[in-house]
């Protein structure tokens, strides 16, 4: 199996291009990542990061008449048509999504269990009969991003970070070939994220996992990723060992911006406050 | 023809009734216990229901008004077999019109006259006192068709007519005798604002209809028990008071036959006549083939009716 | 894309929006203006004659009561009927709400599903209730299934528009994992959708139980017909009383739901 | 909090709770049971008398269009009573849905609105139509208020709970802002609730023009009154006409909900 | 109004508990923060930041028997109830929300223009009646964060950055005399992260605006805020200089969790990967 993954890229992007009304959010974006790499999506805010992501899950269909996305070699789109055995196919795929996208009405535990509806079968998820195995194991993966005991709590009422704890263990309870993480340490605390990033980087390492992470934290992708792949205004403007990323690089990436924001800082937000603060100055 | 194992018995409440269930449930027990056989009633509001249930054998027996019988013998293979008769011994009710009692109107004649200035409150189309009737007796005999004679037409039931001329909505209105007392027992005040211009000739009561393919012998085991009851037998005076507690109040039941159903039925025709002849789409060719159908038909009740005439 | 805009430039509605909106707007308002005419509208009226309205409702002011035992049995007859009625609806409706919901099922399922149960909903219940009455006779069972086919295509049009209004984002959460489609209805749907199911249920039930015109139609009596009896009979006393109970009723059915919902919101 | 819980126990129902659920349960079957039991339910029937079925409906497939122009008429008649009935049902369901949401009102204020919503959709459609009859005449007007009483209280309750069933989060944003209740309302709820309040009134007119009784019952005619007034002189033709012209029309106001609806989704 | 502010204490929050079940989310909390101050708050994921600026902003009530809440002398709530004139106190109190909270159905400019639904009239604002200057006001915040060219954009399709770069905007917009932002850079790139620290900043230095800010990025504490406050499990743990939070400090902060994560890394979670990969190891 090793050697046969080595072959075939396990994620391809052909000239994907999505175009949102006018806005073209990807612009015949290609990229190859082979089998057990571990590789850093950084790029500007609206810079399609997510977009990419959500391309390569199969989870967005990109524009009619350009680029296909395959994983492994099968095909999950091509000319914006998504294949129709795309579910096998994301099976072996876990989503950690920016947005968390966790159902806020059903307790954490369910949530986490959800990861592995594609390996129970119709009958025994939909009448709820997990067994006590498979309750154990989401119970483990819950106690490792520190949430056991909110297990019973609706993942609605959890906080910010917990909220991305449990998408991360939604994501491993899925024991997919390949995470696809967007985002997935942007509310942490420093010690979490660098939990959460030696992590994936350990399933990386360990068990071959290919890993692909957006991150806005340089240092991170710096630190945990061989391989970097940049983006701007939904091209790939940078792509290649992460050692390379040199602070002029990265002031090219992140610098000048499609808006008049001004990086020198000198005039920040112009926005004024009011001379007189009425209320509470009158009343005080 | 095999025998039946239970008869369904379908009750349509002439004009508005209530408590039928009640007044009806001693009936039932004894006709159960004279037929021997399981006998289940049902009472619906409305007609419809149970003439389809009758013609799919649901219902072998049922009791209809006039209008709704001529449907269910057309329509459901039903007979009439028997008549109600009402505790004071009338063979039927009659057809009202009804105006404000402080209208300027004492007459009919009156009433046509004026029509372009009066509003009218017409019956339910498929009522025959609140609007068969009348259309006949009224409106058919002086060539009037009343959507265009009058200022406006509305049609309501009974209750909702009388209202409306004792609250002065509408001129006049028609309604019918039985209505009459049952407004006049539950509202005697304001009854009182209400004036009788006109009264139709007898409407006969209602039939009881079953179906004509129920094997011979429950036929005449049936028709033997409505009959006899309240008539004959040790129970007589018992049966007089069940039947007292049926409906409106009734006297034992009276033999009948879809006979009864053939001036309501000649009615029915000169309506659809009248209709035919008022409708201006219609093309003229068309008209007049089919107004000969119906004349035709006209003829032969006509033509039946002397003939039982001269026979008895 | 790069050109650059003029900052602070405030976004304009095109002209071409605009005009629609007008024309819309105009043509909403000729399309009232007929409908005024043809309703014979006289608003004023209401206040003249209000003096008949209050001679109308003081009659209802003194309940009679006296029936009760027979009003509570026919309540209970109808909320018999009306809840095999709903419950045999809600069975079918869960699966057709979904597969006519334009973000579940494809063009080609969703449309002849929402048309029929249009036919559904737009069939009078009373020729549904012939049609089982010539199969099952008069009685209470037909007005179940005369119920069920109204009730059936109400509930699924209601349980589609709601699946229509969710948040896709759990629902693209469930299908990353590889999930089938069921599952992610079971998982990312109808969690979402579970207050509005519950609370369009109950709806329907409460007024299945109100409905008069079904119940009494096949022979089955109900609280309906009775109530019908009374008004047309002028007998507001006896009215008023079955409409306290049917209130109360319906109150109860409305805490109920309250209770019910609170537990899934 | 500080006791740490053994690492893998998976939390458990509390007993209590399980037992009050079977317990629930229980009730619930048995309720059903009593159901099954007073609605006389004999579902094989329906097999077996199929051909009863058949035959009845057969009288449908010969529709008789001779009319139409009449039906053509009626059915604008009773789409613009229904109209400024429904119209006026929405004009008074948003505020009063608004106050009687749990998540809106206080206490004090959504008890006594939801039960006097109760009570407006209980309380029998005849009784507001006679009602009405009294202060307005026989004709149309009378219809439009009967209809508009009953509407206002289905919507004010379908409209509540909707509101009930929003995301907060929007709303506290919304809030943060020092906006007033009103202004939270108009731009952190209403934004949310739109498409199903839509949904709802479109529902509710084309349940109103469907409805046959009050119209026909104020005298103001109706596709309704002809549409029974053809069942009940078993015209199946004429009936199966009515019913497709009512049909297309039940369809036409769907499509164009899905239409006004999809701007808003 | 300088001399006079200076009094009374800008957010003064006095022993208020939170608890949700039986979790105490916020445990006696008392801090005191004045006029024209810029406070970090930081903690691990869980720790009741969130929690304790929604009780700062009236948003949430704490438990019956103990605390109040106050901004400038205003009373916010006080035992567990909110005061009845919340919503003037709110106005002048900008809330940026870690989840954003914005209102995804309306465009992106309505969305910054519910900011100022405190000084617009009922009746306007109902009817959507924003005059030319309001909107150029809206416009131009929104060409400071970057977004113009999204003005009519749904709040709702919007990515992960720009969302809350809007919330920014949104709570700028309202021109407070403090802001409460919750992680407001959590889902930026370094870039914009840098230029929202800095513009909160600048209106903390120029217009003398107080601000309290929770943060993942400890550095950003250390480098912009000259106070910060630490909390942990519903605890204040620190509060004091930021140049006092020394490396142990940070390490006592985040350090130990509530659950069982070590934080050696040595052990991360440890979730198997399925022996053999069955689909796509056999199709391919
Ligand atoms: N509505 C609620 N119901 C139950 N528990 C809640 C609720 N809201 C918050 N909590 C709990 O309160 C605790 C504190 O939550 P809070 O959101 O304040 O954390 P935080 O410090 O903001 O964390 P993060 O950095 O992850 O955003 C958490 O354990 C959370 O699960
Ligand atoms: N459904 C949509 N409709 C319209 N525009 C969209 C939609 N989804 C995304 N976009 C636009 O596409 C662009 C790229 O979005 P994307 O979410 O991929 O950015 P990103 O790189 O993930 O940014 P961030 O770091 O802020 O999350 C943005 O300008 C966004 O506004
Ligand atoms: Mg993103
Ligand atoms: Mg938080």
């Amino acid at each position: 199996m090793q050697t046969q993954a080595t072959q075939t890229a396990a994620i391809e992007v052909d000239t994907v291009s999505k175009t949102f009304g006018t806005d073209k959010a990807l612009n015949e974006v290609s990229i190859r990542i082979a089998p057990g790499e571990m590789v850093a999506l950084i790029g500007p805010s609206g810079s399609g990061k997510s977009t990419l992501l959500r391309h390569v899950a199969g989870l967005l269909a990109g524009d009619r008449d350009a680029g296909s996305v395959r994983i492994f070699g099968h095909q999950v789109q091509k000319n914006g048509t998504i294949s129709p055995d795309i579910r096998k196919i994301r099976a072996e795929v876990g989503f950690i999504f920016q947005q968390f996208n966790l159902v806020g009405r059903l307790p954490l535990l369910t949530n986490v269990m959800t990861g592995m509806l594609a390996r129970v079968g119709t009958w025994r998820s939909l009448l709820g009969w997990f067994s006590r195995e498979e309750k154990e194991r989401a119970m483990q993966a819950l106690d490792c991003v520190g949430l056991a005991e909110h297990a019973t709590q609706r993942a609605g009422t959890l906080s910010g970070g917990q909220q991305q704890r449990a998408a991360i263990a939604r994501a491993m309870e899925q024991r997919a070939r390949i995470i696809l993480a967007d985002e997935p340490i942007a509310s942490l605390d420093p010690e979490s994220a660098r939990l959460v990033i030696e992590c994936l980087a350990a399933l990386n390492r360990n068990q071959g996992l290919t890993v692909l992470v957006s991150l806005h934290q340089v240092q991170f992708a710096l630190q945990y990723c061989v391989r970097t792949i940049a983006m701007k205004d939904g091209c790939v403007v940078f792509d290649g060992p992460s050692q390379e990323l040199t602070p002029t690089a990265l002031r090219n990436i992140y610098g000048v911006r499609k808006s008049g924001v001004d990086l020198d800082g000198t005039a920040p937000l112009h926005i004024g406050v009011r001379p007189e603060p009425a209320l509470l100055g009158a009343a005080a | 023809e095999s025998d039946p194992d239970q008869i369904t018995i379908g009750i349509i409440p002439t004009e508005s009734s209530s408590s039928a269930m009640k007044g009806f449930e001693p009936f039932r027990k004894d006709m159960e216990k004279a037929l021997g056989i399981p006998v289940k009633l049902f009472i619906a509001p409305d007609y419809a229901g149970v003439i389809e249930a009758m013609r799919f054998n649901k219902v072998q027996i049922a009791w209809f008004g006039n209008k709704s019988a001529i449907e269910a013998v057309n329509r459901a293979g039903g007979e009439v077999f028997v008549q109600t008769v009402d505790a004071a011994g009338n063979p039927g009710y009659w057809s009202l019109v009804v105006v404000h009692k402080d209208s300027a109107y004492h007459t009919i004649d009156d009433i046509i006259r004026d029509g372009g200035k009066l509003t009218f409150g017409n019956g339910d189309p498929n009522s025959t006192s609140g609007n068969l009737i009348p259309t006949y007796y009224l409106w058919g005999q002086h060539d009037i068709d009343p959507l265009k004679h009058f200022k406006r037409v509305r049609n309501a039931n009974h209750e909702t007519n009388l209202m409306a001329v004792a609250n002065k909505q509408v001129d006049f209105a028609t309604n019918n005798t039985e209505n009459w007392n049952k407004f006049a027992q539950v509202h005697p005040d304001m009854i009182r604002n209400v004036r009788i211009v006109w009264k139709s000739p007898l409407i006969p009561s209602d039939p009881m209809v079953w179906r004509k393919d129920l094997p011979r012998e429950w036929k005449s085991k049936i028709k033997g028990f409505f009959l006899a009851y309240g008539r004959v037998g040790a129970d007589k005076e018992k049966e007089l008071a069940v039947l007292k507690g049926m409906s409106s109040g009734w006297a034992p039941f009276q033999d009948s036959s879809n006979h009864q159903l053939l001036p309501i039925m000649e009615i029915n025709y000169a309506k659809d006549k009248m209709k035919i002849q008022n409708n201006d789409r219609m093309a003229q060719t068309e008209k007049s083939q089919k107004l000969a159908e119906i004349d035709a038909k006209i003829n032969e009740i006509q033509s039946y009716g002397k003939l039982v005439q001269q026979f008895n | 894309m790069t050109a650059v805009t003029s900052p602070h430039k405030i976004p304009d509605t095109p002209l071409c929006r605009k005009l629609l909106r007008l024309l819309a707007g105009l043509a909403f308002t000729l399309v009232l203006a007929w409908a005024w005419r043809g309703a014979e509208m006289r608003p004023l009226d209401l206040i003249t004659y209000s003096a008949n309205m209050a001679a109308y409702v003081s009659g209802f002011l003194t309940p009679d009561f006296s029936e009760w035992p027979q009003y509570v049995h026919q309540t209970a007859v109808t909320i018999q009927i009306a809840m095999w009625g709903t419950l045999l609806a809600v069975i079918g409706a869960v699966p057709l709400g979904l597969l006519s919901a334009t973000n579940v099922a494809p063009f080609w399922v969703y449309q002849p599903v929402r048309r029929a149960m249009d036919a559904c909903r737009s069939i009078n219940e009373m020729i549904f209730a012939m049609l089982f009455i010539s199969a099952v006779g008069l009685g209470p069972f037909a007005g179940v299934l005369a119920l069920f086919m109204h009730t059936l295509g109400t509930l699924a049009k209601l349980f589609s528009e709601a699946v229509e209004a969710i948040d896709p984002q759990p629902v693209e959460g469930i299908r990353a994992t590889g999930a089938n489609k069921i599952q992610e209805i079971a998982y990312g749907i109808i969690p979402q959708v579970v207050p509005l199911w519950i609370s369009y249920t109950l709806y329907r039930f409460e007024s299945n139980v109100r409905s008069a015109s079904v119940v009494g139609m096949v022979g089955a009596g109900g609280i309906g017909m009775l109530l019908w009896d009374a008004i047309r009979s002028f007998n507001y006393a006896a009215t008023a009383a079955m409409l306290i109970i049917l209130v109360a009723v319906v109150i109860l059915m409305d805490l109920g739901s309250t209770c019910i919902r609170k537990r899934f919101i």
